[in-house]
């Protein structure tokens, strides 16, 4: 329920129920506690965390973003407290002002004994902090192979996914990196693996040289591409996933009003996350759960109703390839 | 982070979670204490005070009535002109009203200088700590580079209403002439003003830092507390001779900013290793003023 | 030479001397003629025709373009007259308005059979149309394996450009699709196979769903999505493929200001193509000419020293695997 | 395309190619005949005329006088406030004076519609082909669905300056009262107005096609050149009517547009196929203004 509202948002989605569709992304609410001075985050369907590794991690070196047409691109760098600062340091606050089907935790390591180990650490401590879901960044270089993303590449995606897997019964969504020809392949494994859903999509590579020092501007050189640019990226891939695979889908990417978010849920997700709009307008999630439940409420529907309702009535057939232009 | 570490009276008023929460969007009704609000408002005044310098103001007694001095806004057009919002000092808060000193220099501000009476804004905030009031000494001596300037209007107004006010001295370097803004004068905070331009058309010929060697010269800053803000090659430069002395100081700095508000982590600044354990700061939470002894001046990524 | 400048801006790229770096984009110039009434086409650094394929295609129903965040969607489905219409209906003019150095024929195919065949034609007319270059547009369904997406495919995309390498001695660009993991197998891939250079990026996938239908907006279902948002994502790969291939790169997405071409010719392009800009400003090619022009007068700079110069002063390294984030 | 076929006397002056080219954004200065500028203009008025709809005026007499009618212009705005720009019948252009006659529809639309005296636009046109003046009839019937009516001012007053001047009647369709533009009854041009709102709140209840019937049923058609604009369903309907007459018509028609000059082929409406070997004609340079019979209505893909 939200505001006056009748509509019931509620979701089930991995076996978890959430009070509504609408989470905050990965890396762009921070560990929850700055929303303190800014509003209720109990209202929201999920926060989840910025990305923990085993241990702390510094990021790189300034500048760290950049604003591009269509919207930014970071090279945080993955910088974190690591997983013991957040059971000690950040839990406490998020157990204290969210319910325990809220927190998602997403996690990342250097190589597939890292996620491991990670993923084992939250598990133990799932009823301690109150993790719902353990969401699995594979956008990162894997150490041990030459730095190849994770999340481009089959074969690391499976080895990190069964490690994973083996060592915790907590939902597991894994986060997909549009960085790819194709991301049906990447969520069938996903889907072959026992995960219970799939995040898409992550940041897009991007780069932007600065005219003045004539060098890329970003201190590491590139970054990942975020905001209204992914949109229709995410929508498309959604769109896509959805005839492709039966676990449920977490749709992100560019969502800052809640039209934006129904056009996620319509191509198929069941829940949406909002990430670099906070940063403009931090009240963003809010105004996206009320969105939702006004058009729920405006054209009489259910959620249920409208999850993936673009693939009943299409005028065409999305080719299974679908070359644009 | 490290902005956990450093609590001090000059810190925004220990926040509490509101019950229900915020009005989406009509944050500036009902924020919390200490709290972030996102205010619509019309511009209500614009003056311009030097070649490319504005004064823009907003009637917001709420959001004014929180503004601690060195704490900034992000502030936003409607429809946006740009992507983000930019970081904006406050130059003064008084009377319901909110100042910014704004110098046009890329696409954002460029665009905030052109727009007129009634244009609709967002403001963002406030954000950040501020300087200490805490910690008077008998002299305050500010050191502005250029825009650097903005935080000295209030910074020296609400000294001015300590129960036993300081000195305000004010340093200000410029471009030139025509860069100057007008305003300096204009404010009676200020017991004494020294000018600088690079060219020597007003003022003496020399920067800010030529301004505080002066003052160290003649003795002039013993028992003084020194509140500096500038580009980050002035500050570096204003470093290296403050150390010297050991004159206590704050420095308000700047650094990209995606929020404004801790969860973007992009205003990283490099920290002293000396003084922390992790690599960075984040600048829009553990400052944007800060103790110059945190931060690592020299780190190549600075500019 | 451009206006009142000082500069010189010809470029020689596959053995052709360009009079200088500023070309228009296939499929967003028409077939130059449109422009007879807007400005005089020999102004450019080269005329990119719309993909031809050996017949006509009546391409996608409509809606055909949707406006996204950041730019467009189109799903234009590769509507031509067909090479011979061209030859016949639009290369007079072309003839008559450019000098025989400024024409690159982009062409495609269904099969690498087609692919062969067009080009083999152009090959043969190549005098009588004034044929600079030869641009592949593999962002193609191959008909024969089901639809997949040449150019997301190294296996088919090797296969074309050695059927076309085979039977022609133009100069040979071959044009990436955005839409892979890494473009950099691609590029090598078009060196070894003796192509004199590669154009990038094309589209990438998108799509958007009208809230009112509740399906997707376009007519085909999904779209190709240009304008300000490929920007950082032309730029990063410019910069990667530049790192890896000898062979120049033309530089295309997003480009609409001079500030923009300049981006991609710091990250290595040797040249640039102006795209959707031309949509929203018929103009925006000249203007980009100019603005060129400009900067590297008050730089006192040539061409030829800007062109790749992010790399050789960068802070810090872009690694392998640039995974933002 | 199909464009190439239909040569006559109404299509743009021959094309002919600047040499050395149009003064990059300055198109409006020294245009090709029949060429297309890029004009900056400032909003030089504004009217609301109907509960969503407005004229808005520019004064840019080099375009003005260049306006054939039915043709349509790219209308932007500075900063632009959506990416393409939006497609707009001329609806006047006399005295150096162009109006546009707008409804505010959606994200575009509604900025426009918010716009102030002395913001800048950019207009880039003229395109299309507009209604032929070379085959005038004694009577020009013109059916305006709503916005439809745009195009029929410049018409009728183009029209009433022939030689031997066509009668010149409307009728026009509009959901209520408050929908129909007032500025209907101030343009002299129109010989007869009849008005029709889907709620029989102003005029007769029903719509345009409605009072083509009527006149039909009146015989008052015979002899009489009918010019019609509205939205699709409308065109469709009215379709099936006058070709049981067999009136000679133009309609003026919609399709999202991504440039206005061919080069983007989003505007493809589906081509009648017993009249043309393509599947599509391309709107913007085919039309507008179509001869009915060389649509193919029935499209499954049309609105
Ligand atoms: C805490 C803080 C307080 C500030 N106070 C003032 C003030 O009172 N008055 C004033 O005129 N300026 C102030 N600035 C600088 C002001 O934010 C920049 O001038 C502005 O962001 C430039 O935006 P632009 O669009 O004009 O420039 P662009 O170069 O087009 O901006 C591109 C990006 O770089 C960022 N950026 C550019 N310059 C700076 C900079 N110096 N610091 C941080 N980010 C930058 C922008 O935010 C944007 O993300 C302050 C900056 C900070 C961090
Ligand atoms: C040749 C022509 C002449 C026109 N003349 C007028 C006129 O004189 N007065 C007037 O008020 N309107 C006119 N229209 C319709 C007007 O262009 C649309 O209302 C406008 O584009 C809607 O933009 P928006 O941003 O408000 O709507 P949105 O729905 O936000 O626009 C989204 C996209 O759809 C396109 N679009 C939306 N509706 C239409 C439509 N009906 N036709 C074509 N594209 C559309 C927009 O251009 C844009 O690309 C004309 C359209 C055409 C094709
Ligand atoms: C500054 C920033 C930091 C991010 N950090 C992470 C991260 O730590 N882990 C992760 O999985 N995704 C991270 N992301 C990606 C977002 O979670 C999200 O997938 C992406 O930004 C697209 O959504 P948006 O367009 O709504 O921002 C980050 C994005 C931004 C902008
Ligand atoms: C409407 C439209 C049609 C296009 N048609 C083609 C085409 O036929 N062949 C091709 O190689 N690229 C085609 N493209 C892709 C462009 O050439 C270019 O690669 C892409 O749009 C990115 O550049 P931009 O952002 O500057 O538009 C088309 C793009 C658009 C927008
Ligand atoms: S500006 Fe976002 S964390 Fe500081
Ligand atoms: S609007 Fe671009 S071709 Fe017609």
């Amino acid at each position: 329920m939200s505001g006056g509202s009748a509509a019931n948002l509620a979701v089930e989605l991995a076996g978890v129920r959430f009070q509504n569709p609408v989470w905050v992304a990965s890396g762009t609410f921070g560990y929850g506690d700055d929303f303190q001075t800014i509003f209720d985050v109990s209202r929201l369907g999920a926060v989840v965390t910025k990305t923990l590794f085993l241990g702390p991690r510094d990021g790189n070196p300034p500048p760290r973003i950049a604003e591009v047409g269509g919207g930014m691109l970071n090279s945080i760098g993955l910088a974190n407290i690591g997983w013991e600062a957040f059971r000690e340091r950040k839990a406490p606050w998020l157990r204290q002002h969210l319910p325990p089907a809220q927190l998602v935790v997403n996690v990342a390591g250097n190589t597939a004994e890292e996620y491991r180990e990670v993923a084992l650490r939250v598990d133990a401590a799932r009823a301690e902090v109150g993790a719902a879901a353990l969401e699995l960044n594979i956008s990162c270089p894997n150490v041990n192979e030459g730095g190849t993303n994770i999340g481009c590449d089959l074969r690391l995606t499976r080895e990190v996914l069964r490690e994973v897997r083996a060592v915790t019964s907590l939902p597991l969504l894994v986060k997909l990196s549009p960085n790819n020809a194709d991301l049906v392949p990447f969520a069938r494994l996903a889907e072959e693996e026992g995960a219970d859903g799939v995040s898409l999509i992550n940041t897009l590579y991007g780069m932007t040289v600065d005219l003045h020092s004539r060098r890329p501007f970003l201190g590491h050189g590139s970054g990942g591409l975020s905001g209204p640019s992914l949109l229709p990226v995410g929508v498309f891939w959604t769109y896509k996933v959805h005839q492709a695979v039966r676990i449920p889908i977490v749709g992100i990417g560019g969502i800052a009003r809640a039209e934006d978010a129904l056009q996620y849920l319509m191509a198929g997700a069941r829940a949406v996350q909002v990430g670099t709009a906070s940063f403009l307008n931090p009240f963003a999630s809010l105004e996206v759960i009320d969105g939702i439940a006004r058009f729920l409420d405006r054209h009489r529907m259910d959620l249920e109703e409208l999850i993936g309702v673009a693939h009943e009535r299409r005028p065409q057939n999305v080719p299974a390839a679908a070359a644009a232009v | 982070m490290g902005a956990q570490k450093a609590g001090a009276a000059h810190e925004p008023a220990a926040p509490t979670c509101v019950p229900g929460g915020q009005i989406p969007g009509s944050g500036g009704r009902n924020p919390a204490p200490g709290g972030v609000s996102l205010t619509h408002a019309a511009l209500a005044g614009r003056e311009r005070v030097g070649l490319d310098s504005w004064f823009l103001h907003f009637d917001v007694p709420e959001l004014a009535s929180r503004i601690l001095p060195g704490q900034f806004l992000m502030v936003g057009m409607r429809p946006p002109a740009t992507f983000l919002k930019r970081p904006f000092s406050v130059a003064d808060a008084a009377d319901g009203r909110i100042t910014l000193l704004l110098r046009s220099y890329g696409e954002g501000t460029l665009e905030m200088s052109r727009r007129r009476i009634g244009d609709p804004f967002e403001l963002l905030g406030p954000f950040g700590r501020g300087f200490r009031l805490d910690a008077p000494a008998a002299r305050a001596v500010m050191i502005a580079g250029g825009i650097g300037l903005a935080p000295f209007y209030i910074l020296a107004r609400r000294l001015k209403e300590l129960p036993t006010p300081p000195q305000v001295w004010l340093v200000y370097g410029e471009r030139s002439r025509e860069a100057v803004t007008a305003g300096v004068e204009r404010v009676l905070h200020f017991d004494r003003v020294l000018t600088y331009t690079e060219d020597g058309s007003a003022g003496e010929r020399g920067n800010a830092v030529d301004g505080f060697r002066r003052l160290a010269a003649a003795g002039e800053l013993t028992g003084a507390r020194l509140y500096a803000c500038g580009p980050h090659r002035m500050l570096e430069a204003l470093e290296v001779e403050r150390e010297r002395l050991g004159t206590p100081a704050e420095y308000s700095m700047e650094e990209r900013m995606g929020c404004g508000f801790g969860i973007c982590q992009g205003c990283a600044v490099p920290a002293n290793p000396a003084h922390s354990a992790q690599a960075y700061h984040l600048l829009c939470k553990a400052g944007p003023v800060m103790d110059p002894t945190r931060v690592l001046w020299s780190h190549p990524a600075l500019p």
